[in-house]
């Protein structure tokens, strides 16, 4: 599989040790930010190229550049030397890779392992969430998510954050918290993992909407209108897959969706934006040079959306916009003409 | 199975006291707000209410005596008293629960039930007395027993096994205790509800099938409690269980969509009591088991009382007909005449976390691997308990439970027929909520022409078919074939022997909807398969 | 009183017409904008100097510079005329002006008087909501609130916006749709009373806190912490008064502050930014050129939370730096190093 | 008040019937989920649980049989059909509601009233018969009417009053009652709880006080719709109405803090449709009336049935002291040995909407300016239903009335000293919640110095005064002054003879909380003023 880094790895108990998955530029600031509090931590990647630059140089040029690493974190790309010597594994990789990682990871861990993932989004083909992938791939039961507005350089310049860890499990929990918690960084714990999910999915749907919305021109109005009605979209969409909407009103839900959906270092809203002026979509991916998730995953929601109906104009509306050649205006003006309705006890009506 | 001495008994008696009462002192340790005195006037709170509205019970003036003397010490109580109180209330209830349950009974029981079957066949139908072991017989014939019987009879010796069947009829629990006996697999203790207890020839084969007794008006938590500790505990004597997962009988006729987790989360607490007690079996198995019936005795009641759940006040409760022998004799009888069949299926085992598991009793994982489950309960490598944690990994077997009751749900004729019927009357009516639904399909005087329920039927049997290929459902009209004619004509026939007002009946060329809330009964067994 | 304009009134029946009081940015901007929609439309203002403009300019040179109003405007100062000639009145008077104003109306209006008003904030002396007042100075009882994200330029721009008509009576939400409604501007309605306004007071005030941490150069993911913990607050307040907490999630909570509370365009946000770099905040408020609303509604609502207590740490710390002289590091620092907390079933612990 | 002839008392069971009726088509034009079945399935529903349970009612059987023949003809009626069902369910319960209600009755009965009452008194103890006359003309000194009684002399002849008093005890309707006789104004009409009837005596003097029979058992909403049509047609009728707003006693002894907004909004209406028909005296009056006792008759288990609510399972009500004669009589004797009184206040009158009422009968806003109420139910100038402003309109009516029962509640000194010692109590346990402050209170054998409740009186007592100066409050022991020695003496004096265990005791110099939780019930009406 992986070539194996001939590295020693941290003598620490397992259970002082985080196993992190994945060294992108998420990965490595959990990486950084969890040996910066001063626990074990070994990164695993992929790419032997990586790992022998963390070993070498403490540093990763692919995903973090100009950042200098901890040298207490330990790499390696050998799966089952990440897992002996864990007892808690994060997944930090991106939902399109998620299905490969962790089912190579498979025979590798043990019933007592808790897994965290990241990810965002819907797993495209399947349109299965990331802890079903876990399930169907591993032995684990006990695993949590984690996810939040936290944009990794300014958590690597230690500005007040806050994030979510959502576990069916006080203890994933409680051990995420023990790991993951400094002084500028607030870890909320909550017991919706679908809610979270779902919240983190929604968001980069409606970050592309709101780049369309600046795209267009439009000001302050529009855009609290946006932010208001995809609130309201997002809750019913937890609902029907049973989430708590008071998720939501969290750090997962509005949270998120303001402190990484409303802004151009969004990979989403910079696309969205562009679109709005004309772009193709591949286009103006290229030009913003990210990858937008959302666009794979506006597709994924919407055939959720077919098999459990739920009043979602802007959902819809985005897929119409990316995947029917729709207008953005076009979308607008039909969001607008519905008649006037009551602002109901659940949410707003759309 | 081992047989208990009276000392034994006395010890479960003092084990599971004393485990509840140590679950209250943790509970008042953590808790600053939590006191024994609530516990307690919780419990004086629902018996007192449970007395009040049911004073024909057979303990009641005992009962009544006993409550008011907790009430009595109660009030200027102090915290050792109270103590000493709770500890009356928990011995009084274990002492019902345990009831006449001796485990020599027991296992005597096991060579007893054949004669307490054709017993309870005879003593229903007094003109039948002398032909008591023929129509024994030919139950015998109609009862199929299939599955993972092999898988079973070596885990019962790996472990400790949990039976969790489907629930439809009150017949369910005489028929399970038979086909254990049928398949030579010893028989299962199991928590029947008191008013199974009343009926004498029942009562008396509750308790020799090994059956607990389960009071479901006691609504108070350390009733609960003290229920769940009884079934954990027997499950580390190794004595194997059987509990209804749903709870109670299914109302709409549907499969199990929502289970009982409470009895279910026995398993893994046994599992690992037995861990930390280094008992040589600790493991603890799950076997689903799934049972079809062309007809269902109690089919009218049931279903009548869904409708009122649901709707409210749209419909009234009558009477149920397990307590009218002459309806459950002519149940019988319909069912030995029309050469019909109940199939009892017991699925491939679950662990307490829901996996898999092996002939060998391991547990695996979806790709295969075997699993360490005794780390599940492991935190630093220590076995750890974690309510919380237990109660997602219950939820989790809950889950796999379903799951193996859908896939090993057998269809009959009945429920195809009733599943086009209903679907046809949904479609003449299409605008219509359920009850006026209801009310103007059994009004309506045309029917439904014979031809086209038989092309229905045709295509339904052709969808199930691909699904049967799949194992996603099972068949159990093999005899039938897959012809449509054959399996409307033989539903028509049942729903004509048993029922009041059958659910359909044929003039001519046309088919009637008789009784539409039979026709939603039967098919709501056909739901999970979007036929 | 005031001075009695002569021109006039316009003949058509009552229920056909609004009586604006107020020619205020907001009034104004109301004015034209039902007049636009072919509303009979008078506007009241005690200065008689904005009325003759009116009438012999179609300006209002005071309130809304460069912009040309409607000819089909009716303006007057006399109360007593602009009472007879409507049945449903908007009081679009700031809080400061709203008790003079109402009882100066209190002798003119009749029982079948709908009157919708759109301040915000609480009145400082008293501590009462808007209705209150209206309650007290006049026989009419049909009421309602009027609020939402709605910053006067972009309404006149005809750019898409929503806002939400509250009352307990569905005639006063019919007839302020019946206006207001137009195809780029959504009106919803809410029974929640209470909810709106306590929702557009705690904005307010937390617009100045998201002034603070754009003016200590914070970024996304403490601006995204800040509106979470905002939004919970917010409802905990509301709650607390007897509103409904989906009213927060609407267009009168989380909307207003994301439309009208998180940029520059706010003078609470830019006050709030001045403050932060450590300016006082007359001297804040002199720079702006604009009077922070929040700064008076902090004050009040602190009373009201020391007369209902709530956990409130944000409107606490707001209070702090504006009238105790505590610095906004200070606050901020408080705020993380609370103990890690579950996101209750309700919404976010703070 | 004009009596009405039998044709008349027709016409409202014509009339009621017809409206409730209307109603119900209306909804189903409106809404087309909305059908006539579920209505009367509901009431079918409700009326079957209600026999199921309460089979000694002395109507069971005729209703038993009413509800088999709705049933009966429910199951395939037409739509017509059901309309009739449905009229007759009203028709019937129109008929008990107006029970034995005789207008010409009703008119004696004013007359009657004095002798009922000395009956009263007199049947419950048979030693007294001869004194009768004696004990009405003393228990005559012992209540206080007082208000504004002059501005109601006069509504009463411009248009229709509702009066709305607060409610503690079974005894507040007699003595209303007699309240009116003794100031000169007519009875009211109300509806009063069936079981009243039951007693015989409580029963006739209930009919001849103009009442109208409410069963709390039905709770169905066509019974209340029934119910609520039929005081709004009274009141249309100009028969002047008394209603209890808070719905039942107050359990916690605490003035009301939620109204039944149901009956209330009868005003609204019946002013709307005095409108529309162009009625003469249109107006209807809303006059709040508060009573208070220094003694509560059923205190004890008013206060557990208040804590048991509140605790759910920690309390269980026991018997109510109304069903015992002896326990009238001695709290009567009590009441009358001792001196003490009963306050009935009658407050200023209040239109429909909540506003202020003049006697001259026009209505005034906050700055007293005079209001076109008519105006209220307009739009467009045409008198407009709205089911949704009234609601509104109504809450702000129980909003005023509420303002006005804190206004005028008149303290005495059993409510001072039990605050008073509550309190002492409170600060005692600062950390324990009410159950076991309750407990712990009611154990401790120190009690608190008679000098320490002699100074936290004084200081009650100054508060008080500023409050009654302000009006904020009445203070009904003028007799006593604002001598808190008094007070105390006064309060220790009256717990002492009618309860069965007093609230508190005094031996020595010190006072004994001996039943906190009648500490708690009696302090509890001094609430809303934070003394």
């Amino acid at each position: 599989m992986a070539t194996r880094a001939r590295t020693k790895i941290a003598t620490r108990p397992p259970a002082d040790t985080v196993g992190i998955v994945g060294a992108g530029s998420w990965g490595t600031t959990l990486a950084a930010h969890v040996a910066g509090a001063g626990h074990g931590t070994i990164l695993w990647d992929v790419d032997p190229a990586v790992i022998r630059e963390i070993h070498a140089k403490h540093t990763n040029s692919r995903s973090l550049p100009k950042v200098r690493l901890d040298r207490a974190i330990h790499a390696t790309s050998d799966l089952g030397e990440l897992a002996s010597a864990t007892s808690t594994l994060v997944l930090a990789v991106p939902s399109t890779a998620m299905r490969a990682v962790v089912t190579a990871l498979g025979p590798h861990v043990r019933a007592d392992h808790l897994v965290i993932h990241t990810a965002k989004g819907l797993e495209a083909r399947q349109r299965r969430a990331d802890d079903q992938i876990i399930r169907d791939e591993t032995c684990c039961k006990r695993f949590g998510v984690l996810s939040g507005p936290n944009l990794a350089p300014e958590v690597l310049a230690q500005q007040p954050s806050a994030t979510v860890i959502a576990s069916r499990y006080p203890e994933v929990i409680e051990t995420a918290q023990r790991f993951f918690v400094r002084p500028f960084f607030r870890v909320y714990g909550s017991t919706d993992v679908v809610g979270v999910e779902i919240g983190a999915a929604v968001k980069n749907v409606l970050s592309l909407a709101m780049g369309f919305v600046a795209g267009m021109g439009l000001g302050q109005n529009t855009r609290s209108l946006i932010v208001t009605r995809g609130l309201a979209e997002m809750i019913r969409i937890g609902v029907r897959m049973g989430a708590d909407p008071a998720t939501f009103n969290g750090i997962a839900g509005i949270g998120d969706l303001i402190g990484s959906g409303m802004s151009r270092e969004s990979a989403n809203f910079a696309v969205g934006e562009l679109i709005a002026h004309g772009r193709k979509v591949e286009a103006a991916m290229r030009e913003v040079g990210h990858f937008a998730e959302g666009v794979p995953t506006a597709d994924a929601l919407h055939t959720l959306l077919e098999r459990a109906p739920v009043d979602a104009p802007l959902s819809r509306g985005v897929y119409q916009v990316l995947y029917q050649g729709a207008a953005t205006s076009e979308v607008l003006e039909s969001l607008m003409t519905r008649p006037p309705t009551m602002e109901t006890n659940a949410h707003p009506t759309a | 199975m081992r047989a208990l001495s009276p000392a034994e008994k006395e010890a479960v008696l003092i084990e599971v006291q004393s485990r509840v009462l140590a679950a209250k002192d943790a509970l008042t340790e953590r808790d600053p707000n939590f006191d024994l005195a609530t516990v307690v006037n919780d419990a004086l709170y629902h018996e007192r209410r449970r007395l009040d509205t049911h004073r024909s019970s057979p303990t009641w003036k005992s009962d009544a005596a006993f409550w008011k003397g907790v009430s009595k010490r109660l009030s200027r109580a102090s915290d050792r008293e109270l103590r000493d109180i709770l500890g009356s209330v928990i011995h009084r209830y274990l002492q019902e629960i345990i009831g006449n349950f001796d485990p020599k009974v027991y296992r005597v029981a096991t060579k007893v039930i054949p004669y307490a079957l054709s017993g309870l066949l005879n003593t229903m139908s007094p003109t039948r007395l002398l032909s008591g072991f023929d129509s024994l017989a030919s139950l015998d014939d109609h009862l199929i027993v299939r599955g993972e019987l092999d898988t079973i009879s070596k885990l019962i010796e790996i472990g400790t096994v949990i039976l969790v069947p489907t629930h439809l009829s009150n017949m369910d629990s005489p028929v399970i205790g038979y086909s254990l006996f049928k398949v030579g697999l010893p028989p299962f203790t199991y928590g029947a509800g008191l008013n199974l207890f009343t009926n004498p020839i029942i009562g008396y084969f509750m308790h020799n099938l090994g059956a607990y007794k389960v009071d479901r008006l006691k609504r108070d938590d350390l009733y609960k409690d003290t229920l769940k500790e009884y079934a954990t505990y027997t499950l580390e004597m190794g004595i194997h269980n059987l509990f209804f997962p749903g709870g109670t009988r299914s109302r709409s006729g549907a499969l199990e969509r929502k289970l009982k987790l409470g009895l279910l989360g026995t398993g893994v607490l046994a599992y690992q009591n037995n861990l930390r007690n280094r008992k040589k079996k600790p493991k603890i198995f799950v076997v689903p088991c799934t049972l079809s019936y062309s007809l269902v005795l109690e089919a009218e009641t049931l279903i009548e009382d869904s409708l009122k759940e649901a709707g409210k006040a749209r419909y009234i409760i009558t009477d149920d007909e397990f307590s009218k022998p002459g309806r459950i004799l002519n149940f019988l009888r319909s069912l030995i005449s029309l050469d019909s069949r109940i199939y009892v299926t017991f699925s491939e085992p679950l662990d307490p976390f829901g996996n898999r598991v092996l002939p060998d009793g391991t547990s695996v994982d979806h790709r295969g691997r075997p699993i360490d489950i005794s780390r599940y309960v492991m935190s630093n490598g220590e076995v750890h308990p974690d309510e919380a944690r237990d109660a997602e990994y219950t939820r989790e077997l809950g889950d796999a439970v379903m799951r193996t009751f859908a896939r090993d749900n057998t269809l009959l004729a009945t429920h195809l027929l009733a599943a086009v019927l209903f679907q046809m009357c949904k479609e003449r009516h299409p605008k219509l909520d359920l009850y006026r639904l209801l009310r103007e399909s059994a009004l309506q005087s045309e029917g439904f022409p014979l031809l086209e329920v038989h092309t229905r039927t045709e295509r339904l049997l052709a969808k199930l078919k691909k699904l049967v290929k799949e194992e996603k459902v099972r068949y159990g009209e093999e005899r039938l074939g897959w012809d449509a004619q054959a399996v409307v004509s033989e539903g028509l026939k049942l729903f004509g022997v048993y029922h009041t007002t059958p659910p359909a009946t044929r003039r001519g060329d046309r088919v009637f909807p008789t009784d539409p809330g039979l026709l939603l009964y039967y098919s709501n067994r056909t739901l999970p398969y979007g036929l």
